[in-house]
């Protein structure tokens, strides 16, 4: 006994000089000044927002008017003029959602951004919030403008654009629908987790009982239980368990302290922006966890001081692309333990009403999924959480909350964001 | 009032893409040789499948290759029944994750009957003489009895 | 720091490829301000819009005003004359295709309006005879051929 | 303004430019990475975050083609996103990486531009059809070089400069490749052949134009005091800036491209830099076709409106001349591949602000220099001044 109590001693003590090694060789090359004062130098404000009505089908309305619609309600919200007032705009696109090459050549007018610093980030709207955060926080402007947009009943038909996203060599021969890297998932997350086919349900019912109290929701009646909702489409995955695509455009425009402050009382905080990715190949991403979000939620919580998210997060947004992704990304984000986002979930933590209510807005199964906005929509809905302006789905006195942006199959990457009343 | 009028359009190119180099050198093994060759970084001491030339976790030039065998696990499977048109496959379609012993990563493929996770699997390849170079060049994973 | 090949490394298979088709295909729509701009152009009309707040008129026509973001919905019938604010003399098409009778791209810009116009094409001219402020007309297609695209105007022609 | 935190640039790689590569994407962006990590004698796990820019999806022919590229780019498990502004890209890239640092967020930031256009058939150009309107131009099936000769036109009527004194941009970026090791094309061509070349849209001839490539370009971004660590001599971004001008390209007068001068004025101003005549030692602006050379000089400032021509007929802008533009070879000898090809012009500033770029070093001990990109419909431009 004694013998293997040194010898366990010993190898303690060598993994203790090796991560003591490995921890001065990452410090190589860091900054001199503390962790603690990496922290953001200015205090970042969510100032206005217009989120337009998410709908199935827009015919009546070009993309650039759908846009035009977010923008003029995002701009009276904030009480800007974006010719005078917005210093820089960031817009999200990727080009094959919209049939155009260079997308970013389109988006200046209708956010009355021409002649003007802006740009284009590749990825959903939340990631052009981080950006235009970090716009901010560099000192460069005060003022700066998100957009987003899915204009996707424009789109033929998304499965051949979702085939284009597939490795070329190595997976898109295979000639299979891009959702079987979701069945592959999600099959291997209820065999790990214990979760079922039916907690599954849950979170889509629930998700939909909540998206009825939100007006900016399409009637989800549209999605309920039809015949062939059961259908398989890719086991485990049902049509049930995917949001449905729908159109819509948001804007959201961010300020510095001061600004915020001279613009509204009660601006909504940044406290925490994070973004990262895990590998992008499927052979060697991590398949038991979504360690994206995991990442990218400790970069939102590490800026925002938050060291015990489950107690300190009061409610979430997070991407629910598929029904099993919100109970994944929930354990991710630390509001639940891992495999166990289920048993909350049963237990009601998550309704409306509950200690922690995730997707209150009904989240994309709900509201329906907007591409590259899907992020965007999640952090519009918690500023109208925070500021106490979500209607019949307003959870009561709210200080916090985070949201999450998954770019969909078959990335692995997402962004995070931690925003606040106080 | 809008006319709801639409204009239609596409991309009117097509592609070609090179293996690469990684990826020529497992494509050719798979079809000159019948076998899955992987990268190795001996640095990290990962053997990457599909190898790559790059190790993706220290960035160090990959230039060794090691053979894998040819039986491995299923990590996890689905069922796919649509095609990449969206339209329904004639036939649903086995497709599973499959790790291997002595590599870091693994093969995505279709299966030729039914599986669980956890089964044990081997590749088969199609016949030397219909390979093209091609992923296709294996035909699917078939469960061991 | 690269392996550059040749189109023959490739078309003998020297090195592996794989060929792809993409099958993406759009249906826009056109929306207030192009779904009407078409719907002229069937009509045989060019339509501009005017910005009330700073008077300018522009086309091709949108339901808002970029330099004052205010919405911008009176609508302006333009003539189908303009001036060549710029063109090309090109032998090739879309896809580089090489062709022998030039085409004549140019910037029309409209009449009546503010220093506005659009992409479109020269006809009825020697491609040598062409010149940067020569005053044009619109070509139209029959009536019964217009389908409510650009293309609904066969090209600009000098105005004799 | 009121930009607290300085970030330099200790690092830089490129690829080889390459009309057709064997590598992927991936692999390509690997190849620059590699290169910038060593060059600055860092580790992967020395980076932070990683910023990506790369253009049209539809040359590689992937979509979300950042998401494609990342373990290539070396973004596993890291802060990445990947930016676009068209051609402006490459020289947006260092700015979207310097949000990162001078953010205060991370410390180290790589910059990673890569662009696969062989993928793309039956030529990359046809891929160029889709930048144009979806409604009202794509089915009039413009070429994208149409859009340069209207421009090209335009910039020539309204000062009246001969084509001969554009085409001698042509002459000296082309001469200048020649010293250049990653260079797609390093041959020498007089006046005479490009004017002689086959005329592809009038006044564009297949001679005035940068050729299609595939590449990578890759850059090491540091804060200030990181970046001291890491060198006895970072090159120091002190000025970026960037703006878009109105889709409606045919309600402008496209002779100056106004979007240049108001990017320039941006990054000038974050610079201190009040004349930039005076206070540039030397400049890279975008020269995807000859004629911008000139255009962008106009654009960044560095001449009157017009004058960029008889500056060139003059030598101003050899590499041993009072004021070298693209010392480098640009696009036009080195290659383009759009994103990367941006880039190297950042590298070019790096490895030339340094003592580095061989014999392709400009004269005088250059202290400050200027690069810039342009893009989407004659639209965008992105410019970053770097000090030594």
């Amino acid at each position: 006994m004694e013998r293997r109590a040194i010898i366990e001693g010993i190898a303690n003590l060598c993994l203790g000089v090796a991560v003591f090694f490995r921890f001065c060789i990452t410090l190589n090359f860091r900054s001199n000044v503390s962790l603690a004062e990496r922290m953001p130098l200015r205090k970042v404000g969510i100032v206005g927002v217009g989120l337009t009505k998410l709908r199935p089908t827009t015919p009546e309305v070009s993309y650039k008017e759908l846009i035009f619609e977010a923008a003029v309600k995002a701009y009276a919200d904030a009480g800007v003029d974006p010719r005078r007032d917005v210093e820089s705009f960031v817009c999200s696109s990727e080009d094959f959602y919209e049939g155009t090459s260079i997308y970013d050549e389109y988006v200046p007018d209708q956010i009355g951004a021409a002649l003007k610093p802006v740009c284009t980030i590749s990825a959903d709207g939340m990631y052009s919030l981080a950006t235009a955060h970090m716009q901010i926080l560099t000192g460069l402007f005060d003022i700066v403008a998100v957009e987003a947009h899915s204009k996707v009943s424009d789109i033929v038909n998304i499965a051949p654009i979702y085939d284009l996203a597939l490795d070329p060599i190595y997976t898109r021969p295979l000639g299979l629908n891009a959702n079987f890297i979701a069945g592959l998932e999600m099959n291997r997350y209820l065999h790990d987790s214990g979760a079922t086919s039916e907690d599954c349900t849950r979170v889509v019912e629930k998700n939909r009982k909540n998206a009825h109290s939100n007006d900016l929701a399409i009637d989800s009646a549209n999605f309920e239980s039809s015949s062939d909702s059961l259908d398989s489409i890719s086991y485990p995955l049902t049509r049930n368990d995917v949001a449905p695509l729908v159109d819509g455009a948001a804007v959201v425009v961010l300020a510095a302290e001061d600004a915020a402050r001279s613009l509204r009382e009660d601006s909504v905080w940044i406290k925490g922006a994070g973004w990262a990715s895990d590998s992008p190949t499927l052979e060697t991403r991590d398949w038991d966890k979504a360690t994206y979000a995991e990442l990218a939620s400790k970069q939102a919580y590490r800026q925002a001081k938050i060291q015990n998210p489950a107690r300190e997060i009061q409610f979430a947004e997070v991407d629910d692309t598929y029904s099993y992704k919100e109970l994944q990304h929930a354990e991710a984000l630390g509001l639940a333990a891992q495999f166990s986002a289920h048993k909350m979930l049963n237990q009601g933590v998550f309704d409306l009403n509950g200690r922690l209510p995730v997707n209150p807005s009904g989240g994309s199964i709900g509201m329906g999924h907007t591409l590259e906005m899907s992020g965007l929509v999640r952090v519009v809905e918690l500023v109208k959480q925070l500021r106490g302006e979500a209607g019949k789905h307003q959870v009561q006195g709210v200080q916090t909350g985070v949201a999450l942006a998954w770019r969909g199959v078959p990335t692995a990457s997402g962004a995070a964001v931690v925003l606040s009343n106080r | 009032m809008s006319s709801e009028l639409k204009v239609e359009g596409d991309f009117p190119v097509h592609f070609r893409y090179t293996a690469g180099l990684a990826g020529e050198k497992f494509l050719r093994e798979i079809k000159d040789n019948g076998r899955l060759v992987a990268a190795r970084c001996p640095k990290c001491e990962l053997n990457y499948l599909p190898p790559r030339i790059y190790c993706e976790r220290c960035m160090s030039k990959l230039e060794d290759y090691v053979t894998i065998e040819n039986t491995g696990t299923v990590d996890t499977f689905t069922v796919c029944r649509q095609d990449s048109d969206g339209k329904d496959l004639p036939r649903p379609t086995t497709v599973a994750l499959v790790r291997f012993t002595s590599a870091h990563g693994g093969l995505v493929h279709k299966v030729n009957g039914q599986v669980a996770i956890g089964d044990k699997v081997r590749v088969v390849f199609k016949d030397k003489s219909k390979r093209t170079g091609s992923i296709l060049d294996i035909e699917y994973f078939e469960k061991l009895t | 720091m690269g392996t550059a090949l040749k189109e023959e490394d490739i078309e003998r298979q020297k090195v592996l490829t794989v060929a792809y088709q993409p099958k993406a295909k759009y249906a826009w729509a056109a929306g207030i301000a192009i779904g009407r701009f078409l719907e002229g152009l069937k009509a045989g009309e060019i339509l501009g819009t005017r910005c009330e707040h700073c008077g300018r008129v522009a086309v091709p026509p949108r339901i808002f005003c970029e330099w004052c973001f205010k919405s911008s919905d009176s609508w302006v019938k333009l003539p189908d004359t303009g001036i060549v604010n710029t063109f090309s003399i090109s032998y090739i098409t879309a896809d580089t295709t090489r062709v022998k009778t030039p085409i004549i791209p140019a910037v029309i810009g409209i009449d009546s309006t503010t220093n506005a116009g659009f992409l479109h094409l020269i006809g009825e001219v020697k491609p040598e005879d062409v010149r940067i402020d020569m005053r044009v007309k619109a070509v139209w297609l029959d009536p019964s051929q217009r389908k409510g695209s650009i293309t609904d105007i066969k090209y600009f022609t000098p105005l004799k | 303004m009121f930009v607290k935190k300085r970030v330099a640039v200790v690092g830089a790689g490129m690829t080889k430019f390459m009309r057709r590569a064997q590598e992927t994407g991936k692999e390509l962006a690997f190849e620059a990475v590699r290169q910038a990590l060593d060059s600055c004698n860092m580790r992967i796990q020395d980076i932070e975050s990683v910023a990506l820019g790369t253009a049209p999806d539809a040359f590689d022919g992937v979509h979300m083609k950042g998401e494609y590229l990342l373990d290539g780019a070396g973004a596993y498990r890291k802060p990445y996103s990947r930016n676009f502004v068209g051609g402006g890209t490459g020289v947006f890239s260092p700015i979207h990486g310097w949000f990162h640092v001078a953010s205060g967020l991370y410390d180290t930031c790589l910059v990673v531009a890569e662009e696969k256009m062989s993928s793309c058939l039956p030529h990359p150009q046809a891929a160029f059809l889709t930048i144009f309107d979806n409604m009202i131009e794509r089915p009039l099936g413009p070429n994208l070089i149409w859009i340069f000769a209207l421009e090209m036109q335009r910039y020539m009527h309204r000062h009246k400069i001969p084509k001969e004194q554009i085409a001698q941009v042509a002459v000296k970026n082309k001469r200048n490749a020649l010293d250049h090791p990653s260079a797609q094309i390093a041959k020498a061509v007089t006046l005479q052949d490009i004017l002689d070349s086959e005329v592809l849209a009038w006044p564009v001839q297949r001679l005035d134009i940068s050729p299609v490539s595939d590449g990578a370009c890759a850059i090491v971004l540091a804060s200030e005091d990181v970046a001291r660590q890491i060198t006895d001599s970072p090159v120091w971004i002190d000025g970026v800036g960037w703006n878009l001008d109105t889709t409606y390209w045919t309600n402008r007068d496209l002779y100056f491209p106004r979007y240049v001068a108001n990017a320039a004025r941006m990054a000038y101003s974050m610079a201190g830099i009040s004349n930039p005549r005076k206070q540039i030692d030397f400049a890279e602006p975008y020269d995807p076709f000859d004629y911008k050379e000139l255009h962008h000089m106009e654009g960044l400032l560095l001449c009157r409106k017009g004058e960029a021509p008889k500056l060139t007929a003059e030598g101003v802008t050899e590499r041993d001349g009072k004021l070298p533009i693209c010392p480098s070879g640009g696009l036009l000898g080195v290659g383009n591949p759009i994103a990367a090809a941006g880039m190297m012009k950042i590298c070019e500033l790096f490895w030339q602000l340094r003592g580095e770029a061989g014999k392709r070093q400009v004269a005088g001990d250059p202290r400050t220099a200027v690069a810039q990109a342009w893009g989407d419909l004659m639209q965008i431009g992105t410019v970053v001044v770097m000090r030594s």
